[in-house]
This record gives structure tokens, sequence and C-alpha cells, in this order.
């Protein structure tokens, strides 16, 4: 039973007033990309038994979506950050360095 | 025999009798009495039979551990099978009966079992019954079935009520001995908001039965004034009948509160689940004590020495008049001390390690008792009720040194640290090879979603078996666990605890231990699910060496217990067999709840009315009093159609089409999801989420538009109304009116943020109305108010304006294929003015109209219907909806999905119209049969119905379906199955069945 | 508006020290932009009388005020026949900025529990700590009543003002009901 | 290897039961394996049993890092039907509960099969429609099932409320000879089988590196040192994605918990499976009296083998509300296990990037009913480079849009 905390409304949200959205840090390939970054794009995951970027809403809250860093073996949350960002704030990055020194995922390490 | 001694019993009020039944049986007990005690204070030894043998079954031990004692609890509507007698309080007129027997508990057919046991060995059942292939279904499973189960099934609807109850602190204590007082205290002078949960009714865990003494006075004392402190402190919260039930990540915790069991005369819910969010956990959980494993240790009369100690101390009540005490430690002398307190005989101690005990025993010896050190005991015996044993050297194989008489016998085998909830979250464990008990390791605890840990064990649930370390290990767990919850506590003396010193328990895990196959395969190791020594063994032989494997095999721990009393010995007899030490081997998986939980309260409140939220339109309440018949759409309930007097549904629906069609028709359309989208940026925003352009809708007029998922599959529709410059009102689908505007804030929010646009939900803000039919306009006009001419409303326009003394926005838009407008008022006008428009319209023969004949009549115009036509597979390009896809635009939403090789295949299923070439109606469902088979030996289709109907208007069967080439194959006839391998002919038509040139629509 | 009704019908129930009550017709407006502007203050205090409340609060008395509902919403509080005019007003005050004004004043479903034992009712129905401390007045929270998504705010004389959608009125109204008939819990 | 029989338990009684063999090997793996499967698990064990006895490659090894059968296999609560919508799912489905049909004798080892009869409710209009459909389809399929009246659903479910005050029983899909087996039992019997043709079970050795040579499989490193191979076949269904990056490529997968729990036993009340969509729940009652109840899966990634409880709180909900009778039973434990989505929901049998390599994962929450096909259909696979059964099932129909989803039968798939 996941608690993340909203980085908009502040508030320590359980599981059941947030809505899910897989992986984060998607880009976006439309038309005239190729067959390789568009499946990517759509369909292909990180999936790690480790650190994990991903979607939430506060579906039940604020109704804002936002980002958090995850480990999913032990579900230690690293932090959470406003959607709006395009790679996740040095300070997350340095506190799963902490936890994972050589953590990888993406084009993030 | 067991019975009530005259005096002694601190929990019960002996002026204070009880009535209830067992079997039938009118049986006397006193207020404070658990079931167990009560059925013991009249000597009811045998209380159930076994699951596999259907053994002779009594009560073993005085706690949530028993997994023998299970009855039929209560009658009719509070029938509760499988319930432990002794956890179960006493109450005036409670009934119970004895579970897994026929015809009765004393004679019992599938006793024979027994008989039989040595070909039952463990997994047998793997073995056998494998020929002929049709008796494991007609006859063995049948059998196996009757034969297992236990308690009967309930037949009638709960008669009690549920809830739930959310609650936050910092430290939630679980386990109310004496090591939880302590913690809770220590954290609660901290100022910490603190829990603190007890699973039975009573404060002080063992500490009062075992004689403790805390600060030189006797430990109640210490429970009253402790209680009374923590009872006036503002931020701690005592709850009794209250059990920890289980540990989840990030700090969850279940409390299961029983609130009336005890008392089913009180009013109010049965069970409260507690739903717990705390910063740290301290589990003082106690220990729960083991069984030896020696033949006949099934057999009734044979139990725990500490709960023998309970029923003697806490209600007055002996199970034996001759008790012989059998042990591997210094515990069990207790209960030898307080038999003889009491008066009663114990002809003997049999203690299996050579030196024997400590101060306990040397009281024992100068209280006459005779102590036998270095034996074990050969085999019980008796039946269904023990008549003595027989003594032999422990570390023979079982040669009879003497036998003792007596009526029950008391059996230690040291104890388990009760680590459920430590280990529900990850928590690990070490094995503790002196005290041979795994113990929590405090360096590898649960971690919380900071990384933190989480849990902190405490007492004997750490392994502590002196008061005195309890004491302090309890003080020391609530101010680690305040602490790491952000207070300060001030650190306090902690109280001391003293008593007897002990001598080493010597680990014994079979009795003697050179026992052969005959007692091995009597030494019981999991009562309830049958499971004795040589089953372990015989699994370990078998190569079922994995602790999880011997589980499954041997189904030892499986039963109601989950092995409180049979896990370790059955582990350590594992161990042995494989030659491996205990820690190797490992335990098998803890798992919630740590002692069963009702269905009732994980539901809840949440049933019946309150199952699941109705959602209502602002004139539901005319459709209940109209004879609507409902039909759910998402949590809506919609009019399906409105049955008049004896009208059948089918019936009622052909009316109310063809009225709509010849007169006024109207339809609550209230549900359909209304969206406002406003900005600079709307425009372009709404040409990314729709497939055709949006940007360039006049203002004034409305547009039909699809949206499709990003991996282009068409996902709803709906039509588009442009309000202003930078205003549009997007209509959705019942279904989608969330989902849709959730999909817009995701990629407002999380991919074209930097865009000025911001969205509105006002769904729930209008009652929408649509007044269908060649005679709307009349109907309108007689209300009264704006202009509803062709010529100032044409088709796909909308104006604001009132009508009949409401403000009202008209939309000419119509999914009828007739004369149509949808009238959108404030939902709080709804009501009103759908009766105004009811009572207008009666010189007109108005009549509501349901979903059923919404689809038709839609189906009748050769529109599609999203979850009909679509089904998250098909595309707009599938449904001949090309025209409604901007060729203009770079990009949209699932454009680039469209793109891929098999949704640009040319062989793609298209969409047409279907007749039956004899006018009956396709069944739904009904796939196209093609020639020959696939290469799975499957038969090829060439296409499918998407939606059928009986059209009133034609007075024939309508269809559509996906067709592969369809378009280019009008007026071929093709051929449909049915499911009882049947076909129907149907030919290939335009899907617009009604009015092609829309001039009806168009007045 | 004369047929203007509630989706309660004007219900009231009284439960031990309990009531339970329909607010009636309450004006509200749904307004989004930049919080920090000085135009949508402007524009709030024109209308409400009120300042921009505060991260999760509401500032709404005598059914007039504001309450934070996300970093870029505010749901007003007018009197239900001066909605319409609100929004205009809004509209033209902050017409020189991107935002959006819309009535939802009949969306919703607007009930107050009030009396000993409301912050109990409410834990049994929604995950946030009730605790007297915690949740103070003024304090505004959008969760979960039961199955439903629904905002509250404590008022000043200890009610918790409830606002849910238009649809789901009856259910979260009996849900309430139901736990305050359930009684009291003495943990909170 | 000794039969198991009557007879045999007869015998061996009579010795106290010492006579009984092992019934797998516990071999050290050996340097080299014409194939080595990664996961005994069913599936796994499955593709290792077919390998041997459809290919006669029996220099097979089957290598776990647990014990065998531990993962999903163990934990799942044992659904056998074949009423799916789309031909390549039913026809694989279709083919795995054919082969559990005689399960017991070919493996001579009592896998309790028990085809007592599937239901799926249908509680909406569109769940009629969507289920009549699927009829239709199965019909086409060589699947026997039919839609009966919520009547007929009453007489073989008596404690079935037909009457929720929020979703009638409109009807059910009623597959005859769907029902439940017992589940350690399928994949012990194939590991005794798999050991008895001469293939090495390996347990406690987990794989730490797939090692390659110019973009062709040559073995694995395990944590009993490195094995050669000229084929591995990945079957570790939620670690599938560890596996593969060991592998080097990636796959359209997320690894989620999926919940279930029991009752304590009662006496037999329930003899059919009966899965309640609309309300996402469905209930079985196992031969040892429990009622087996599926729940759903967590919407984040997780590999914890934990589920949230609210999932529980929503599946019990609606099973209170679908059987009255059940809300006075106890809840006696729950379990999570870890399952992998594809991203159409569908399974994924298919050749890899690398040569030599062939993966068999994404069967999310429904693996279990699939085993004995599924590892047919591998082993063919692995063993001749194509099967009709995997055909649709390759890793690369998501660029192609060549989707197999059977949500759209308004069904979930258990």
């Amino acid at each position: 039973m996941l608690t993340l905390q909203c980085p908009y409304c502040g508030v320590d949200a359980e599981e059941t007033e947030l809505q899910g959205g897989g992986e984060a840090h998607l880009k976006r390939f439309g038309p005239g990309s190729n067959d390789d970054d568009f499946e990517g794009y759509l369909f292909l995951r990180e999936n790690q038994k480790g650190i994990h970027f991903e979607r939430w809403r506060h579906a039940y809250g604020c109704g804002k979506w936002f980002l958090a860093a995850r480990h999913t073996n032990t579900l230690e949350v690293f932090g959470t950050y406003p959607a709006q960002s395009t790679e996740p704030p040095q300070h997350i990055k340095d506190a799963i360095s902490a936890k994972l020194p050589g953590w990888k995922w993406g084009n993030f390490s | 025999m067991s019975t009530r001694l005259a005096k002694g019993g601190r929990l019960i009020d002996s002026t204070k009798p009880l009535d209830f039944t067992f079997n039938g049986k009118r049986l006397k007990g006193y207020e404070g009495d658990s079931l167990a005690s009560a059925l013991l204070a009249n000597d009811q030894m045998m209380v159930g039979r076994s699951f596999k043998y259907h053994r002779p079954r009594g009560i073993v031990a005085s706690g949530a551990e028993e997994p023998n004692a299970l009855v039929n609890l209560g009658t009719g509507g509070k029938f509760e099978p499988n319930q432990r007698v002794t956890t179960q309080e006493l109450f005036d007129g409670l009934t119970a009966t004895s579970q897994n027997h026929w015809p009765s508990l004393e004679f019992d057919i599938g006793a024979v079992n027994q008989l039989f046991a040595r070909f039952l060995p463990a997994g047998f059942y793997y073995k056998m019954f494998i020929h002929p292939r049709p008796f494991w279904k007609h006859i063995y499973e049948p059998f196996i079935r009757q034969s297992a189960g236990l308690g009967k099934a309930p037949t009638e609807k709960d008669a009690d009520t549920y809830e739930h109850f959310y609650f936050y602190c910092d430290v939630a204590v679980i386990g109310g001995g004496i090591a939880g007082l302590a913690a809770a205290l220590e954290a609660g002078r901290s100022g910490a908001r603190v829990l603190v949960m007890e699973q039975e009714a009573h404060w002080g865990g063992r500490a009062v039965v075992d004689g403790v003494m805390i600060d030189g006075e006797p430990a109640e004392q210490w429970i009253d004034n402790t209680l009374a402190e923590l009872d006036a402190m503002e931020n701690v919260t005592l709850r009794e009948r209250m059990m920890g039930a289980g540990v989840y990540d990030h700090g969850y915790v279940l409390g299961y509160e029983r609130l009336t069991d005890h008392d089913p005369k009180l009013a109010g819910p049965r069970h409260r689940l507690w739903r717990i969010r705390t910063k740290q956990i301290v589990t003082a959980t106690g220990a729960i004590e083991r069984p030896l494993s020696f033949a006949g240790n099934d057999i009734p009369g044979v139990m725990l020495a500490a709960a023998m100690r309970d029923y003697l101390v806490n209600y007055g009540v002996s199970v034996g008049d001759r008790t012989v005490v059998v042990t591997n430690n210094d515990d069990a002398y207790r209960t030898a001390l307080a038999l003889v307190d009491a008066g009663l005989v114990v002809p003997a101690i049999i203690d299996a390690r050579p030196q024997g005990g400590g101060e306990l025993m040397e009281e024992a010896i100068a209280r006459g008792i005779r102590v036998e050190k270095g034996r074990g005991i050969a085999k019980v015996k008796g039946r269904a009720r023990v008549t003595g044993v027989a003594i032999c050297a422990q570390e023979g194989e079982g040669a009879v040194l003497a036998e003792i008489d007596c009526d029950a016998v008391a059996m230690s085998g040291g104890w388990s640290p009760v680590v459920h909830l430590w280990s529900h979250c990850g928590g690990k464990l070490n094995w503790d090879a002196d005290q041979a008990m795994f113990r929590p390791d405090a360096t590898r605890a649960p971690t919380g979603d900071k990384g933190q840990p989480f849990v902190i064990t405490a007492g004997t649930a750490n392994g502590h078996l002196y008061s005195a370390e309890v004491l302090v290990d309890g003080y020391t767990a609530g101010r680690t666990a305040a602490q790491a919850a952000g207070f300060t506590p001030a650190a306090t003396e902690a109280a001391v605890g003293e008593d007897a010193s002990q001598a080493p328990l010597l680990p014994i895990w079979l009795m003697p231990q050179g026992a052969g196959h005959a007692l091995k395969s009597k030494a019981w190791l999991d009562f309830q699910n049958d499971v004795k020594v040589s089953d372990i063994q015989l699994a370990a032989r078998e190569g079922y060496e994995s602790v999880e494997h011997a589980k499954r095999y041997t189904t030892i721990g499986m039963a109601t217990d989950q092995g409180k009393l049979s896990n370790i010995n059955g582990l350590a007899i594992l161990s042995q067999a494989l030659d491996e030490a205990i820690p190797n081997v490992g335990t098998t998986t803890f798992r919630p709840p740590y002692t069963p939980i009702s269905m009732g309260s994980i539901g809840g409140a949440a049933r019946d009315e309150l199952f699941q939220p109705i959602r209502k339109t602002p004139i539901q309440g005319w459709h209940d009093e109209n004879g609507a018949v409902y039909e759910p759409v998402g949590q809506w309930r919609r009019p399906y159609t409105f049955t008049r007097g004896g009208e059948s549904k089918h019936d009622a629906v052909k009316r109310e089409i063809l009225n709509t069609r010849n007169n006024v028709g109207l339809l609550d359309a209230s549900t359909l999801g209304k969206i406002i989208v406003k900005g600079p940026d709307a425009g372009k925003f709404l040409d990314m989420l729709y497939t055709n352009m949006m940007s360039n809708l006049p203002v004034g007029k409305c547009r039909y538009g699809l949206m499709c998922s990003e991996n282009g599959f068409l996902m709803d529709d709906g039509v588009v109304a442009r309000i202003d410059e930078e205003t549009w009102l997007c209509h959705t689908t019942t279904g989608g009116a969330d989902r849709i505007h959730g999909w817009m804030e995701d990629w407002l929010q999380c991919e074209w943020w930097d865009w000025k646009v911001y969205t509105a939900n006002v769904t729930e803000q209008y009652a929408q109305i649509a007044v269908v039919g060649p005679k709307g306009r009349q109907l309108l006009e007689k209300l009264g108010g704006m202009d509803v001419s062709k010529e100032t409303l044409p088709f796909m326009q909308w104006a604001d304006g009132v009508l009949g003394g409401f403000n009202a926005r008209v939309y000419r838009i119509s999914f009828s294929g007739e004369l149509s407008y949808e009238i959108a008022v404030p939902a709080s006008q709804g009501r009103a003015f759908w009766d105004a428009l009811w009572s207008a319209g009666q010189e007109f023969g108005v009549m509501p109209y349901g979903t059923e004949g919404l689809h038709v009549m839609r189906a009748e115009k050769g529109f599609i219907m999203i979850g009909d036509e679509t089904d998250g597979t098909v595309i707009p390009q599938d449904l001949n909806l090309g025209w409604a896809i901007s060729k203009k635009k770079e990009d949209y939403l699932g454009k680039r999905a469209q793109e891929r090789s098999h949704m640009a295949d040319p062989n793609r299923w298209k969409l047409v119209g279907l007749e039956t070439l004899d006018g009956s109606v396709l069944p739904d469902g009904s796939y196209a049969i093609a020639q020959g088979k696939n290469a799975n030996g499957q038969r090829n289709t060439q296409g499918r119905v998407t939606s059928t109907y009986y059209s009133p208007t034609l007075g024939r069967g309508i269809a559509m379906g996906l067709v592969h080439n369809g378009p280019d194959r009008m007026g071929e006839v093709i051929e449909f199955n049915t499911t009882n391998g049947g076909t129907i002919k149907a030919k290939i038509v335009d899907p617009v069945f009604y009015d092609k040139e829309g001039a009806k629509q168009n007045v | 508006m004369s047929n203007a009704v509630t989706p309660l019908g004007g219900a009231k129930t009284n439960i031990g020290g309990l009531t339970l009550e329909d607010m009636g017709l309450q004006g509200m407006i749904s307004l989004r932009g930049d919080l920090s502007s000085k135009a949508l203050a402007k524009a709030v205090k024109a209308v409400t009388g009120q300042g921009v409340p505060e991260l999760r609060t509401a500032n709404v008395m005598g059914g007039k005020g504001a309450a934070w509902m996300s970093p870029d919403e505010l749901l007003l509080f007018v009197p239900y026949a001066e909605a319409d005019a609100a929004v205009a007003t809004i509209s033209e005050t902050m017409k020189a900025e991107h935002h959006l004004a819309v009535n939802v004043s009949d969306a919703r479903g607007f009930m107050r529990l009030s009396g000993a034992g409301a912050h109990e009712v409410m834990s049994k129905n929604a995950p946030v700590d009730f605790h007297k401390d915690v949740f103070t007045a003024g304090m505004f929270r959008r969760s979960r009543l039961g199955q439903v998504a629904a905002a509250f705010w404590l008022d000043a004389e200890g009610g918790f003002n409830v606002v849910c959608f238009r649809s789901v009125a009856d259910y979260v109204y009996r849900l309430l009901e139901v736990s305050a008939e359930a009684g009291a819990v003495d943990a909170l | 290897m000794r039969r198991y029989s009557v007879f045999a338990i007869a015998r061996e009684a009579l010795r106290y039961h010492t006579g009984w063999e092992r019934a797998w090997r516990a071999p050290e793996p050996k340097k080299k394996y014409d194939a080595i499967i990664v996961g005994a698990g069913g599936h796994g064990l499955a593709t290792a049993y077919y390998l041997g006895k459809n290919f006669g490659i029996t220099n097979v090894a089957i290598i776990e890092k647990g014990w065998l059968g531990g993962g999903n296999t163990g934990r799942n609560t044992t659904i056998i039907r074949s009423n799916y919508l789309q031909d390549p799912s039913a026809a694989i489905y279709e083919k795995a509960r054919s082969l559990y049909e005689t399960m017991s004798q070919d493996l001579n080892y009592n896998v309790m099969f028990s085809p007592r009869g599937l239901i799926m409710l249908a509680q909406t209009e569109h769940e009629v429609r969507g289920y009549q459909r699927t009829a239709h389809a199965n019909a086409l399929q060589g699947v026997a099932t039919e839609f009966i009246s919520p009547q007929q659903v009453k007489e073989l479910v008596p404690i079935i409320n037909l009457e929720g005050p929020r979703y009638p029983v409109l009807g059910g899909l009623l597959q005859k000879r769907g029902g439940t087996a017992r589940h350690d039992a399928v994949a012990w019997g194939y590991a005794r089988a798999c050991s008895d043709m001469g293939m090495d079970v390996i347990q406690k050795c987990e794989v730490t590196g797939v090692r390659t040579e110019g973009g062709k499989v040559v073995g694995v490193s395990t944590t009993k040192g490195d094995i050669d191979c000229d084929k591995l076949g990945i079957v570790v269904a939620g670690h599938t994605s560890v596996l593969a990056e060991m592998a080097g490529f990636r796959l359209p997968i997320e690894s989620v918990a999926l919940q279930a729990l029991v009752s304590e036993p009662i006496k037999p009340c329930m003899d059919v499976v009966v899965m309640a969509n609309t309300v996402h729940g469905y209930m079985s009652q196992s031969d040892k009296g429990e009622m087996v109840i599926g729940g759903g899966t967590d919407a984040f990634n997780n590999y914890t083998q934990r589920g949230s409880f609210h999932h529980i709180e929503e599946t019990v909900r609606a099973l209170n509300e679908t059987f009255p009778i059940i809300s006075r039973l106890k809840m006696l434990r729950q379990w999570g296990g870890i399952v992998d989505m594809t991203g159409d929901r569908s399974p994924i049998i298919s050749k890899t990037p690398v040569d030599g390599i062939f993966v068999n994962c994404g069967w999310g929450t429904g693996g279990f009913k699939a085993i004995p096909g599924s590892g047919w259909a591998m082993a063919e696979l692995m063993a001749k480079g194509h099967s009709p059964l995997a055909e649709e099932f390759h890793m690369y129909r998501f660029r192609e849009g060549k989707f197999i989803d059977e949500s759209v039968a308004a069904g979930v798939a258990h």
C-alpha cells in the first residue's frame, strides 16, 4: 500500500487516491518516425528489478500528474517531481546513487 | 475428567452463570469464560475431528494458535463455521456444533480412514486415482471433497454489518502484554500518537498466569497502573479485542476489531477493520508454545502445558485429575506447580533433559512431585481421551520403562516467538540454536517508503523469555520507535521484572529420539491436517526437499492455524531428514492475516445499496415512477425502455421507436459527457485529439468527431460545438466522460504543458434532453421562447435561449435520423424541464424512450456505436469513416499507429449493412464463415456481426457488421454461424437502412 | 430559481449528536488560471469578497469564499442566483489573461456533517487523518469518500462541508448516514 | 521410474513407505546441453517435457533460481478454460485444456484435473453481447461453450445472488469442460517426467548472465558456474525483462503483482468455477473446501510478490455481493505473484534478436491454464523454428499493430 507525496498539493497520498500511469519520460514519436522508435515509445519498457521512473496522477486529489522514482523491489520512494520534467531532478538522482551506485535507467544514470 | 474447580478463575464471575449448547447439549458456563474453558468445565474433552483421518480432537491450546477446536457457531444469518473455541468468549444462549464428522462427533464413519492410515501417507493422492481417467471427476474427487472441508457452509445472507476506519499514528503497538504496554508507555510519554492493540479482552498477556513479579509486586498491579497511565494520555489509544492482522508496505497496518462477537445482542457493526498508517510499528506479539512429537500426542487430553495453566488460573478449570507433565524446558514446571497448588495430582514430570531443570524443578521436587529426567513418552494410551502414558528413555527407541495412569498430559517443547507481523513485509529472521527458535534480526527489518526500518519487535516476540528482559526490551522498543517517529522520549526508569532462573532448554524434535516407524507414524506435527513425523520424512526421501515443497506435499502448516503449532517442529524434522542445519532449510513465507478475518469486515459497509455508487441523473426520479427498466452503463443506470402495463420489453421498445419516428420522443441524455476546452491553443489541441479538424469549426456550429488512442484504435466519438473564439464544448459517450477528460488532462499536463488550454468536465452541470421526432419542433414552439425554426437554427448548429422559461442551450443534432433537438438546461431544473416537455407534449403523443430504442434507431441510420462497432481493435478506416479523418493534418493521436503494416492492410474487415434473406434477426456476435480451416484446425472466417436488431420501422431484422472487403461486395450473400452449428444467410447491403438522403433530420 | 432543486432535496438527518444536512442551492464556480496573478485575485475578491486561499485551504463564510482545488484551480462559492453574473464579472476582469471560469453550481452535491463524532464518521470513509489537532478549521482536502471523489473542509463551527458530484450525492449522503448510525469509535 | 498406482501404494504401505524413490534427481549441471530452459515453473518444465516427448531432445537442463514450481505455478488460482475470443488464443488454450484432460495418465502423476465447469457471468447488456460473440467464435474454433440463462446459472451455482441491487445476472458463458487442477502437481509431475527422460532439473541455481558470440547464444553463467548450450529458452514470467536485459534486448512487458486469497475450508457448496468480470471477482472451491479467490493487479511495477490490500478489498466486496453467504467466512491467507503484462495482454512465444534464444512470457494473469499448450508450442518453436500455435504470438506483432486483444470480449483473462 504505497504512499506518495504529491509534489503539487503536498499531500501524502495513499495509493487509493492515485492512478498509476506507467513508465515516465517516454518521448513521443509521431507520424514519420521509424518503426524502432515508435515501438520503443509505445511498447518497449525498462521494467527493471530496481529503480523505476513512473507516472502517477493524484486522481482523487488535485488531479495533477506527477512523476516518481521508486525501487520496484524495496518499494522505497526516492522522490516525486512534477510531470513537466524532461529528466529527474539531480537531488533525486543523488538519492538513488546513494542506494544504487552505478544505476542506469534509459538515458539516465 | 476435566471440570470446574470450586475456587480460582481470575477472569470468570461465578455469580453470573450463562447457558449455552454444544451439539444440542445444554451446558453452563460463567461470564468471563471462553467457549473453550466452558466446554472443558463440562468435561467436553472431544470437540472435533481431524481433516484427513477424522481422529478425535480435543482442545490443545488456549489462544489463536488452536488447531483442533473449531466449531460451527450460531444459526441462520449469524451462523459462522470454523470458529475457534479458544478465541470465542462465552455469551448467554451461545449455540455451537462440532465439525467434520458424520453422523456424530462420537461415532464418525470417516474415522475408517484411520484404519487405512498406512495406505494414505503424505501425497498419496498424487500417486493414486490415476486410472481410469473419468473416475477422478466422477468418483474419487466427489468422495475426497465430501470428506474434507471442516465447517458447514452458511445458508443465509449475513445478518450483521461491518465498517472500516482509517487511523493515523506515530507508533502502533501490536500486543498488550507487558512488553507491549511498556513500549506504549515509553512512546506515549514522548508525546507520540500511539495505538495499542490487544487481540484478547484482557491485558497483560501471560505475565499474570506465569506469576511474574514486577517492581516487587504481582504483575497484575503494574499492568493496572500502566493501563491507568496510558488511559489518561490524550495521545494514546487502547483497543482490546483488536488483532493486528497484517503489516503492509509503507507503514500500513490492518487492525481487526471484533465488536459484538462476545455479545451478539450488542447494536452496531460486528467487526471493524482499521486501516492504519503509522510511522513505526512495535510487534510485541509474544510467543507460542510448541508441542512435543511423541506417539499419541493428538489424543484429547494432551494439551500444551501453558494452556493448561491458563485454564486453571484464568477460568478455574482443571483439564484432568491426574496430569503427567512432559517437557524439554523449565516453563512446564510452572504448570505442575500450579496443578498441585490447586490440589490436583501430578504423578510425574517427564523431563527429556538428562540433568533436568533448575529452580522450578527443585521446587517441584520439594513439593513431592516425581521428576523423571532423561525420559520421554513412548506413547499415550487411550482413544477418545487419555488414559495413561508409557514412558521410555528419551535417547532410546521407545522400550517402555513404565506406565503411568493419568487423564491428561501437559506438554512443552519450548517456545516460538510470534514473528508473523515482523515477517509480512520482509523482516528477516535468525535461528537461535540455544533457545531453538527463530528470532527477528533487528538489522534486517522491513523498510518503508524512505528505506527506513519501520517495524521493531519487543519482548517474548523478540525471543526474551525472562520478564526482566521482556520489560527492558519493551521500553527500549517504545523509545526507539518514538525517536524514529521524530519524538524525543525522556529516558525513564524501566520497571524491573523478576522470575525464577531457568536451566537451558534441550531441543527435542522427536520423542524418543530413536522412535521407529510405528511410533513416528503416530507422532503428530499438524493436528488439523493429520501430518505426522513419518510424512515429513517421506517427503524428504522423495525429493520434496524445499521447505515449500515439503509443506505443500504433506499439507503441514496449511490448516486454519497456518502452522502456528506445527511449522517449527516440521521444519526441524525436515532438516534432520536432509541432514541440513535448520536455518539452511529456511521457513515458509508468512502471509497476512495473522489469524483469519471475516470477509464481511473486508467488504465493510460497501454492501447492498452502498456496494457501489449508483449515479443518478436529475430526471432519475421520473424514470423510477414511470416503469423504467434499467441497464447499467458504467455506474449509471439508464432506462433501457419504459414498459407500460403488462407490456414486454420488446413491445415497449417497438412502441417507443415507432412513436418517436411518427410523433415525438424524449430521451434523458444527461449522462453524455460534456467537456469545456478553452484557451488560445484549444483549437490546436483539439486537432491533435480528434482525427478531423476542429480548429476551423465556426462559432455556433457543431461537428461530429472521432478520437483514437495512440494505438490508432477508435476509442470515443461525439459532437463538438464551437462556443466562442477560444471555447469548444466536446460531447463524449456516457462511458467516456471521465476517461476522456482524464485523457485530455494527461496530454496537457505531461506532453504539451506549454500549450495554453484549460479543460473542465461539466457533464453534471446540465440535464440534457433529446426531443426527437417530426413533432419535436411543434412541442418546443408550444413551450415558447427562442426561435427553433429551420432557418434560425438549422441542422448541426446550436443556440442559447429560453424555452418555456428555462435557460437552455439547444443543439440541432440527431442520432436517430429524425428532426431532433438536444437541449441542455441547468441540472437543478432538469426534472422541471422534463415535466414541462412532458405536459406540453401530451397533445403530440410524446413518449419517453430508452437506450434500446436509441440503439435501434441509430442502427437503422447506419450510425456506429462505440462499444458495438468498436471493440478496441477497430480503427476509423474500418468503419468507412475516412471522411472524418483529416488529410490536411500532419499529426493527431493515433495517426502514426495507423501507418503500421497491419493497420494499413487493405484486407481488413470493413463495415457494411446486413440483411437476412428471410427478414429474421441475425444472432448477436455471429461470425461470417469462410472456406477451409486454419493451421490450428479452426474454421476460417470473413467477418462478424457488430450490431443486430429487429427494426420496427422496417418490420425486419437489420444488422451491421465488419466483412472482408465488405464495401466492394454489395449484394453478395454470405453465411453466418449459429452456436448450435447451423448457418444463416445474409446479404451485404448499405449500412444506412433508413432515410438514406437524410431528409428527415434536416428539416 | 423557483423550480431549481438540489440532488438531496433538502434532506436532513439527526443521528445521536450528529446532524447531516443538505446545504441547499449553492453557487459554485470552477476558476482555472494563474493563482498568483493580480487579475485573478481581483476577480476572486470581486465575486467572493475573499482573497485567494492558501494551499489546501478554504475561506468560505456564509456561502461566499474560495477553496484551493489545485495549483491552477479554485472553487468559488457565491449565492446560487449570482453564479452566472459572477462568471461574467470574472471573464471581464481576467479577459487579458488565459483562464477558464465556469458555473458548476448544478454539477455538485453539497452537504454538511456536524456534531460530536463528525471526525470519526469522516474517518470511516476517507484515507485522511481527521485527528482534531491535525485536520483543523479552514483546512480543505480533496480525496475519496467511500468509492467516489469528494472535497471537504472543516468550518469554524466544527462542521464538515462536503462537496461531491451531483450524480453521487445520494450515495455520499447515505454513506455518511450509515457511518453515523454505526456509532462512535471513540478513537479520535 | 517406478510407476505410481494404488498397487504401488499398497506394496509400499507394507514396508512403511521406505521404498519410494526420489520424484526427480538432484544433479549437478553438466558442461553443455543441447538446450537450456531457464525457469522450472510449469511453462519451463512443460517446454522441456515436450522437447523430449515430441522431438526426442533430452540433453536438456531446466535451471531454477529457487525451487521448482515456486513461482506463479504455485501461486495461482488453478483455473483452466479455453473460452477465448481470438483464434490464436482459443487455439493454444484449447490445446492446453485438452492436454490437461490426459495429463495425469501421460505423466503418471495425479494432477487432479477437474473439468467441473466454468461460468463467466454476464451482468450488463454489453457483456451479454460480448459473451454471445465469444460463444459464436468458440463454435468455429472447436471450443465447446454455450451461453446460458440466469436460471441455468442458479441451478449450477445455488449460492449465487442473481438479483444484486447493482448488477443482476443476465446469463453466463459456460464451458462444461473448464475447471481446475492441482497446481503444484502439474510442476511436480512434469519435473518427475523430465528427470525420468534424463533431463537435469537444477534448483537453487540462478542465472547471472547470458553469453553470446556473434549474435548467437553460447550459454549462460550461473551461480553454479558457466553452462553451454545451443539453444536457450527463457521462461521466467515476471523476471523476463531481467533475463532479456542480460541477453541485450528489451521486451514489451511490465511486471506487476497479482493477488489471490483463500477462505477457511468449508463443506462443498460450489462445484463450478465462477468468474464475474463486471465486478472483477472470481471464485472456485478447492477439494480441501477453501474458497479460492482471485484479486486484481496493482497499477505499478512490482517485484515484491506483495500486492496492495485495496485490491483484496475490492474483490471480496464484489464476491460478498455475488455470493452473500461468504460474508461470514474468514480469509485464511492472501498472497501475491509477479506477472508480466504485454502491450495487448496476450503472451509472447517467440524467437528473439539473439540467434538461438527463445522467449516465452507475458502470460499476465492467465498462465496456469496454458501450461501444457505453451510448453507444446515453445518446444516446437525451439525444435523446428516454427510452430502454428505460436505463430501469432511473436514479439514483433506490436510494431506491426497486429494485436491479440482479448479484453474486447468484455472478459478479463485469468
